[in-house]
């Protein structure tokens, strides 16, 4: 086992094991333990990163040297690593935001009577006096307190399923890690208090009917092809005899239905606002940034890798992308009717996830009026779907990014500020110029504007939309572009300008904006930054999805 | 010394412009100082004009004193001294060093307010004006016309009273439309190849557009030139002007005008100059007895003196005119108008001058000398013999012989506008002569530069008529002492004394007829045309401009509607967005979408396995 | 001599990082100036302006090697997929280049005057540097894509320095502009996309890239469709009619940031991206034959037109300023649009003069709101006497704008009406003059007012009181301060102290406006330079 | 494909009902027990589902038994997962009393343990 490889099982591996020991210690050195995982990940990223991108190799663990179809098998290959990397510094940034800011975790209950169990040196009591304590009347016995410890079992555990979907070879894994990721983000958002819990339990249920679904297909793949192996699987399938074939695009058919209820394609989306807008500050970020990446992951290992593209596939292509486009532009306008921040970065979410459906058509195939044939152009159908596959992924991976640096940003508002409605926030921007830059950055990047990663994304899906002869997709995408950059401004300007009635405009404790210090605005910041920075990265990302590509 | 003629203008104007840095007291007195030192910028122009050789026919020498070319500066300025333009320049430098003499060599009580402002602005349009004579190309004619047109605003304003005001303002509204159609033309003319003025003629008769070019220089300059009906800024302008600035003005500025016409308009350009010529010559007759008729009505001294140029550049146009017509006549014609133009500008200047000089020296002993003065240059202005005027008139009168106007010869026209001349001296003198005296003050500034001018009337324009006439040139015809020769040159004036004194002799008899309009300025006004121009244009404007009003009203309103019903549309279909939004939030509503989902799963699967024949 | 040399042997040893370096210049300004504190002004201004006095440098450096002898100094990194991003310094990006950095270092030097005292200086010139870092970009695009990011970036950065000030009304005039800009950048955006499909990605090359010539004349149908949204696009922010609402709306920007818009950020990106578009991208002959370039003339001549005629019917000066803005800018279309070598010429030169011009027009309106709170026309009364260098500076713009010689306005509209009456649109000289007679018809009375008309001042009571100085006089660069006379005294109560800070840059500008008249057939003048270009688009 | 299959064939047919059923009901209640009932239903419908799969090939995959067994342990950790929650916001509805007794027993270690079974 090389060191690459060592690496690759530690990625996964690590996160569940201090996720194993955090939950039985108590608070602060479960934010010790938090911290240094994330530390130590990034590390391990490095040369999985490198034997993948700079040497192109894919690299293969199989588990306790166990072989498919039963071992557990862990396979870094393009796709992986660009999704891996997406998790592992996303993942770092908001660890080290929750580490820094305990309160941003959560709500819980303490007893006043007992006063205080685990100390007012908790992760979530913080240093801060707590005006609420004089409030509460003593007969009063529950006093929700900000911060909550269990965040960081959690979130690492999450944090190791993610790994584990991005990884895995098989599909048994794909299937037990996203359990693991649905499973914590339930309880994450249910961390966020008396209000999240309604929430939580609509995205459970959600997501366990999803995961049968999912679980029902790969069921239906193995009894066909007899391995869980995604390349085997992919191989068998691509040489299986004809009728074979229904039960494997019914088991397509099924996956398909049940990542979109997971990732919350519309009209599937409605799980999606009370959670990711109730959850936590530290956890809103996850759940869009990473959590509704791991079922995409799944659904581009499934659609490229496993079935083989087909006639009989054209139906759902177009019924998936109409739902994108649906998506995108229904996100979008309901985005704009927001009147609260969180729920309007939510929107955005779905409206996001519509664009990584329009794959779904370049998938299908090119239309009537493709270019092809016309003067300098020479395209073939894998430069479609490569091109495509290039675009959806970069503006998956600048969604995560983006996204992530903006819930950051509006949930240290609506901590600070105790309310994330547009209007009350008016002007409190000019006191975090730090804040207001990631979130103008983050814009930047969910618009998909030049620079950033989502417009690399957005210029290539167009691209092969073009390319393809789908130039209602490029409406679509210009109609969102358009969309998104408007309630972007809708959300960020107000923040800006001084509120015109002195009478609406939140007041805040000299105590609590000195708490806001300048430590809690770097990881949006630098999310930010990140996305910008990582427009260059176009080409990079090009290249690197070509590693263990299925063409 | 031609590039110090412009150098050192501009450096007095940039020293004073820049003593703006300097405290206020030091300010005070640099500028005072340079004020004073100003009449001395005029001596390069001068020496150029005296020392600047021609060739025979009157050209400017290349590679001589007389000619300089700087490549670098906009489009390569060319500057040449020929014949035209060395004579000009002398009456230019004369009249400006006068005027600017006439500024600042005062006692600090006796100046103008704001005198030191004043000056740099002579010396600009001093720089502007002999540009137009001695520009070589198109560009930097445009160049010195435009920069002395807009300078010249300044003068006119000076006094910052109502009527300045209202005089500048219609001065620089003709301005600006004669720039623009100097501007015109000169780029047309550019276009078919005339950059420099010596191939503009010809390039302009050669274009495709010869009619349209000459039109707009006819009109363009005819502007400045003060050609009827362009003339209306011109009564207004002078008088409002201080006198030292009237005098540059009516003696230097408008002859802008006429050597445009010198310079551009083609001759040998067929019909469109024949038509060109009639045209002028059509104009400028009407223009030379229409504006004696309006100044005999004036009673304002200076009023009266800007309408006696109106008529005088009237008289040098038919002259030009004449050329026009007939192209064999043209060089004669050409410089009968250079002739002619350079006398009147120092009698004029002298007049100008004058006025004040009679009210601040006109009694005692001094007051014969200005009398004399005075007296002098209104009969050269008439044409008297032995005067300069007579010369030029006697010039041209030879040089348009073989034209004739509605069947008379246009040589037998053309001296009664010396009577008409001399009727409005008549009345300019008797004007004076009740003007107002003020208190007697030593011989200054004034007194000197009027009396400078005076002299070089005298002089002037025999030495630019007989000693640097171009050899090469055309037949130059001197007026003898024959009887006939005197006798031409003195019958429109004694008609004129004649008509004058009956007019008078009635008018003091109170004999004269009820609807004879009374000489107040009230009958007609000073700028005659302008004023129901004013009025229809005011009208206009202000009609045209409530419709504007009305039109953009209604084009807000539109969009208005437009931006309204399109905020509806969309404000409609994101509320539909949103209701259905708020259905699909009920778990039962999205649940049995999720069970439709499902069901079409299930269902197309089932189509796919019945069609596909396969089973599990 | 020295120099030269030395900065050919830097070219050819580092020649390709020269572009990036320009660009990189900006960039390292904005990420020091960011987390700097409000109070520590000297150190931000010293990085501000240091940093743009080293590329006015580098850019002064560059014009020998680069437009005499032929030098293509050239940077390139893979972007996307089969997509380079190219940097190329060629003498037309260097011409807008040099633009950009020389009044960038004078609106700098402004804007640290003008901000004195007030919030949020650190974000405003992070913003501010980073828009000279999109302009920079944009000029020295090597390729469509490049060019397209920087006028993306340019969008982006440009909307917090229009909503500076952070009141409803600059928040909503910000967000009309981020409309607009945006709207026309996804045209661009698509355009680009549609044409690198068809002809791979577009270098500009002198006389139109290869694959879109031969697109032009094989798919003339769908090279015009990719034309029109191209330019489309790129109308916008060159404010041609009827795209033009966001402009005046941004008036209520810090003048500084109404200075750059208006002289080099963002009209002229749009002006300049159509120059690229037209000449570098289609290259006039095919742009000819697809027959697109006489409705854009068309279009460009109405913009003159209306543009003049609203500005005249404005009472803001601002306002005012900004339909003129709108007017002029569509010269350079015009020149562009003529298919000739100097209507072409006319319209790149045009590109330099109008910055200059506008720039101190606005310096002048900034100087006036700020010292004496002076907004409208008709409280310009006697402004000359008041404070006679900005006034002076003013009149110098306002006749560059109405064109008279020897400014620099007049150099390209001279030029213009050359080419116009050389190409197949003689007519064009008709919406030239009438132009130029409605700049003189909103511009004079201003002039007019400022010189000859008695301040209005509470004190005052002589109706007599003005000030003489020559208005009217445009032969000297920063004249008409020639006033003291017997009444200095009396001036001296009526002066008010015009800053230094905002004083210098107005001043220099004024100069320069006269100075590239002056001097336009001097070897690399703005004119000469805009010729030799024009002479290599048309080979 | 003998008479095996007919067994089978039922098997799966029971499933998809009894799968199909569940769905329904998960997705068109709105008494949270009731789902939560429904979305155990689900689950052994597609665990049935499974198995008959299972058996359909020649000799029972292991694999698949491996995927049931893995399902029902999930299932049943959400069931869990679920039931707490459900708890909680009834207890929103119900009293403040019980309400504040629910936050005082701290469930999360009880979350933990089920996180911690779903990893075993």
């Amino acid at each position: 086992m090389s060191l690459t490889q060592s690496a690759l099982g530690a990625l996964v591996l690590l996160p569940l094991l201090v996720a194993a020991v955090t939950a039985v210690l108590p608070h602060t050195p479960r934010r010790t333990l938090g911290v240094g995982t994330a530390l130590v990940l990034p590390v391990l990223l490095a040369p999985v990163l490198w034997s993948t991108a700079v040497d192109g190799d894919v690299v293969d663990l199989a588990l306790g040297g166990y072989e498919p179809p039963l071992g557990i098998r862990l396979r870094a290959d393009g796709l992986s690593a660009a999704f891996l990397t997406l998790s592992v510094v996303v993942g770092t940034a908001i660890t080290a935001y929750a580490a820094v800011l305990p309160h941003s975790t959560g709500r819980r209950i303490v007893s006043p009577p007992t006063m205080q169990p685990e100390g007012p040196a908790g992760p979530g009591g913080g240093a801060q006096p707590e005006p609420a304590e004089q409030a509460a009347p003593a007969d009063r016995p529950g006093v929700w307190r900000p911060g909550h410890p269990s965040f960081w079992p959690l979130w690492l555990a999450c944090w190791s399923g993610l790994n584990a979907v991005f990884l895995s070879g098989d599909l048994f894994n794909t299937y037990v890690g996203l359990e693991l990721v649905g499973m914590t983000a339930v309880a994450l958002v249910a961390l966020g208090g008396r209000s999240s819990w309604q929430a939580a339990l609509r995205y459970l249920f959600v997501a366990v009917l999803g995961s049968l679904l999912l679980l029902i297909g790969i069921g239906l793949l193995v009894s066909i092809t007899g391995t869980l192996d995604v390349l085997q699987a992919g191989a068998v399938l691509a040489d299986a005899p004809e009728e074979t074939r229904p039960a494997a695009v019914l088991a397509l058919c099924l996956i398909t239905v049940g990542m979109c209820l997971k990732v919350a394609l519309v009209p599937f989306h409605t799980w999606l606002i009370p959670a990711h807008a109730g959850a936590p500050s530290a956890v809103s970020p996850l759940l869009s940034a990473l959590v509704i990446k791991a079922p995409v992951f799944v659904l581009l290992r499934v659609w490229l890798w496993v079935v083989p593209a087909g006639e009989d596939l054209a139906v759902l292509t177009v019924v998936l992308s109409v739902m994108g486009a649906a998506a995108v532009v229904g996100g979008s306008v309901l985005a704009l009717r927001q009147t609260h921040l969180k729920p309007l970065i939510a929107y955005s979410t779905v409206a996001q996830v519509g664009y990584w459906f329009l794959f779904a058509a370049m998938v299908g195939g090119s239309s009537s009026g493709s270019p092809e044939g016309l003067p300098g152009v020479d395209i073939t159908e894998d430069d479609v779907v490569s091109s495509a596959l290039v675009g959806t992924v970069a503006m998956a991976l600048g969604h995560g990014l983006a996204k992530a640096a903006m819930f950051l940003a509006a949930g240290f508002l609506k901590d600070l500020y105790g309310t994330d409605e547009m209007d009350r926030l008016r002007g409190v921007g000019q006191h975090h110029p730090g804040l207001v830059m990631a979130m103008g950055l983050s814009a930047v990047g969910l618009a998909g504007l030049p620079i950033s990663l989502s417009f690399s994304g957005k210029w290539m899906l167009t691209t092969s939309a073009v390319a393809a002869g789908h130039y209602w997709a490029v409406v679509v995408i210009v109609i969102g572009t358009i969309l998104s950059a408007a309630y972007l401004v809708r959300a960020i300007a107000p923040l800006l300008v001084e509120s015109e009635d002195e009478g609406t405009a939140v007041e805040v404790p000299e105590w609590q904006l000195e708490h806001a210090s300048v430590l809690t605005q770097l990881p949006p910041l630098v999310l930010g930054l990140l996305t910008i920075v990582a427009g260059f990265g176009g080409a990079l990302l090009g290249d690197l999805l070509t590693v263990g590509a299925p063409w | 010394m031609l590039a110090a003629a412009f150098l050192a203008p501009t450096l007095l104007v940039l020293a004073m412009t820049l003593s703006g840095l300097l405290p206020v007291s030091a300010r005070r007195t640099a500028r005072k100082v340079m004020a004073a030192a100003s009449p001395i910028v005029v001596v390069p122009g001068v020496i150029t004009s005296l020392r600047a050789p021609t060739t025979a026919d009157g050209a400017a020498v290349a590679d001589g004193p007389g000619a300089l070319s700087v490549p670098w500066m906009l489009f390569g300025v060319e500057l040449a001294v020929d014949y035209p333009g060395r004579a000009l320049l002398l009456i230019a430098a004369l009249l400006y060093a006068s005027a600017l003499s006439a500024v600042t060599w005062l006692k600090l009580r006796h100046a103008e307010p704001r005198y030191t402002g004043l000056s740099a602005l002579l010396v600009v349009c001093y720089m502007g004006n002999i540009g137009t004579y001695l520009a070589a190309d198109s560009v930097t004619f445009y160049l010195s016309f435009a920069l002395m047109s807009f300078a010249a605003a300044g003068l006119v304003v000076h006094y910052r009273s109502r009527s300045a005001h209202r005089a500048a303002r219609i001065y620089l509204v003709m301005s600006v439309l004669s720039e623009v159609a100097v501007l015109a033309a000169l780029l047309l003319t550019v276009a078919a190849g005339g950059r420099l003025v010596d191939e503009a003629p010809a390039a302009i008769s050669a274009s495709e557009h010869t009619g349209l070019i000459v039109g707009l220089l006819l009109f363009g300059f005819g502007v400045k030139a003060g050609a009827v009906p362009l003339h209306v800024w011109l009564p207004l302008a002078h008088p409002a002007a201080p006198p030292a600035a009237s005098a540059v003005l009516s003696g230097a500025m408008v002859k802008a005008g006429m050597i445009g016409w010198i310079r551009f308009v083609p001759t040998d350009a067929g019909d469109a100059s024949e038509v060109a010529g009639r045209v002028l010559l059509t104009v400028a007759l009407l223009g030379a007895f229409a504006a004696v008729a309006v100044g005999l009505l004036q009673s304002d001294p200076k009023v009266l003196l800007a309408y006696s140029t109106v008529s005088q550049m009237a008289f040098i146009a038919a002259v030009l005119a004449a050329g026009l017509i007939l192209p064999d006549l043209h060089p004669a014609t050409t410089a009968a108008a250079i002739i002619y133009a350079v006398h009147h500008g120092l009698a004029k200047g002298a007049l100008f001058l004058g006025v004040p000089v009679v009210s601040h020296y006109g009694h005692g002993v001094s007051g014969i000398v200005v009398a004399v003065g005075m007296v002098g240059a209104g009969l050269a202005v008439a044409g008297a013999p032995l005067t300069s005027g007579a010369f030029g008139k006697y010039v041209s009168k030879e040089a348009v012989a073989g034209i004739s106007v509605l069947g008379v010869p246009l040589d037998a026209v053309l001296p009664l506008v010396a009577t008409g001349s001399t009727l409005l001296l008549m009345r300019f003198a008797w004007v004076m002569r009740r003007a107002e005296r003020r208190s007697r003050r030593a011989p200054d500034g004034e007194l000197i530069s009027w009396v400078a001018v005076a002299v070089a009337g005298i002089a002037v324009p025999w030495i630019v008529g007989l000693a640097w006439f171009p050899e090469g040139g055309p037949e130059l015809a001197v007026p003898g002492w024959s009887a006939s020769t005197v006798w031409d040159a003195i019958w429109p004036i004694l008609l004129g004394l004649v008509l004058g004194s009956g007019i008078w002799v009635l008018h003091a008899r109170g004999r004269l007829p009820r609807w004879v309009p009374r000489a107040d300025g009230t009958f007609i006004a000073p700028g005659d045309l302008v004023v129901p121009e004013e009025t229809i244009l005011r009208t206009t404007g202000r009609r045209g401009s409530r419709g504007l009003d009305v039109l953009e009203a209604h084009s807000m309103a539109v969009r208005r509607t437009v931006a309204h019903s399109a905020d509806r549309v969309s404000e409609l279909i994101s509320a539909g967005l949103l209701a259905g939004e708020r259905r699909l939030t009920r778990w039962e509503a999205s649940g049995l979408v999720v069970l439709l989902a499902l069901g079409a799963v299930v269902a197309a699967s089932v189509v796919i396995a019945l069609s596909g024949g396969g089973g599990r | 001599m020295v120099i030269p040399e030395l900065m050919e042997e830097v070219l050819e040893v580092s020649g390709r990082f020269v572009p990036l370096v320009m660009v990189l210049l900006s960039v390292t300004a904005a990420v020091l100036i960011f987390p700097l504190r409000e109070q520590s002004v000297r150190l931000r201004s010293t990085i501000n302006i240091g940093l743009a006095v080293i590329k006015v440098v580098l850019v002064a450096l560059l014009v020998p090697p680069v437009v005499v002898e032929g030098v293509r100094p050239e940077f390139s990194t893979p972007f996307l997929p089969g997509l380079d991003l190219v940097l190329r310094v060629d003498p037309l990006a260097l011409f807008f280049a040099g633009l950009s950095v020389l009044l960038w270092l004078l609106t700098t030097i402004y804007a640290v005057g003008y901000l004195e005292g007030k919030t949020h200086r650190s974000r405003f010139f992070g913003f501010f540097s980073l828009c000279v870092t999109a302009t920079v970009g944009l000029s020295f695009s090597g390729n469509l894509i490049t060019f397209l990011l920087f006028y993306e970036l340019l969008t982006l950065v440009t909307y917090p320095l229009v909503a500076h000030w952070g009141n409803p009304a600059s928040v909503r005039a910000a967000r009309l502009y981020l409309r607009y800009a945006l709207t026309g950048g996804l045209s661009v955006l698509v355009g680009v996309v549609w044409l690198t499909m068809h002809a791979g990605p577009v270098d500009f090359t002198e006389g139109g890239a290869e694959g879109v010539v031969e697109l032009a004349r094989q798919e003339p149908m769908q090279a015009t469709v990719i034309f029109v949204m191209l330019v489309g696009g790129l109308a916008v922010k060159t404010a041609i009619f009827p795209l033009h609402g966001w402009l005046p709306a941004a008036m209520v920007a810090p003048a500084p940031v109404s200075a750059l818009l208006h002289a080099v950020a963002v009209v002229k990106a749009g002006a300049f991206g159509i120059v690229r578009v037209i000449d570098d991208v289609y290259g006039v002959e095919a742009a000819d034959s697809l027959g697109v370039l006489s409705p854009l003339l068309v279009m460009a001549c109405v913009t003159v037109l209306f543009g003049s005629y609203v500005a005249l019917r404005q009472q803001d000066l601002k306002r005012r300023l900004a339909y003129s803005t709108v007017s002029q800018v569509s010269y350079i279309v015009i020149g562009i649009t003529l298919v000739d070598v100097i209507a072409t010429a006319g319209g790149l030169a045009h590109l330099v003069h109008q910055g200059i011009m506008k720039i101190t027009l606005f310096f002048c309106a900034g100087l006036f709101a700020e010292v004496l709170h002076v907004h409208q026309v008709s409280e310009m009364r006697g402004l000359g006497r008041r404070m006679p260098w900005t006034s002076a500076a003013f009149t110098v713009g306002a006749f560059g704008m109405i064109g008279l010689p020897p400014t620099a306005g007049f150099v390209s509209k001279w030029q213009l009406g050359q080419g116009a009456l050389a190409s197949e649109h003689p007519w064009v000289l008709l919406v030239l003059l009438a132009s130029t007679l409605l700049n003189a018809a909103y511009f004079l009375p201003v002039v007019y007012t400022m010189w000859f008309h008695a301040p209005e001042l509470d004190d005052e009571d002589g109706a007599d009181g003005a000030d003489a100085a020559d208005g009217a006089e445009s032969a000297d660069a920063a004249d008409g301060a020639d006033s003291a006379d017997d009444e200095a005294d009396d001036e001296a109560e009526v002066a008010v102290r015009e800053p230094k800070v905002l004083l210098i840059p107005t001043a220099v500008t004024a100069v320069l406006v006269v100075g590239v008249g002056l001097i336009a057939s001097l070897p690399l003048s703005p004119w000469e330079t805009a010729r030799i270009i024009a002479e290599g688009v048309f080979g | 494909m003998t008479e095996v299959v007919s067994t089978v064939q039922w098997y799966l047919i029971l499933g998809t009902v009894v799968g199909i059923a569940g769905t329904v009901r998960l997705m068109l209640t709105r008494d949270l027990m009731a789902r939560l009932v429904a979305m155990n239903v689900v689950g052994i419908g597609s665990l049935l589902v499974l198995l008959a799969l299972g058996a359909a090939a020649p000799e029972i995959d292991p694999v698949l038994s491996a995927l049931v067994i893995t399902g029902l342990v999930i299932t049943v950790a959400f069931t869990g997962v679920g039931a707490v929650l459900i708890r909680r916001i009834e207890g929103i509805e119900d009293t403040q009393e019980e309400a504040q007794e629910d936050a005082q027993e701290d469930p999360q270690e009880g979350r933990e343990d089920e996180d911690g079974g779903e990893r075993g």
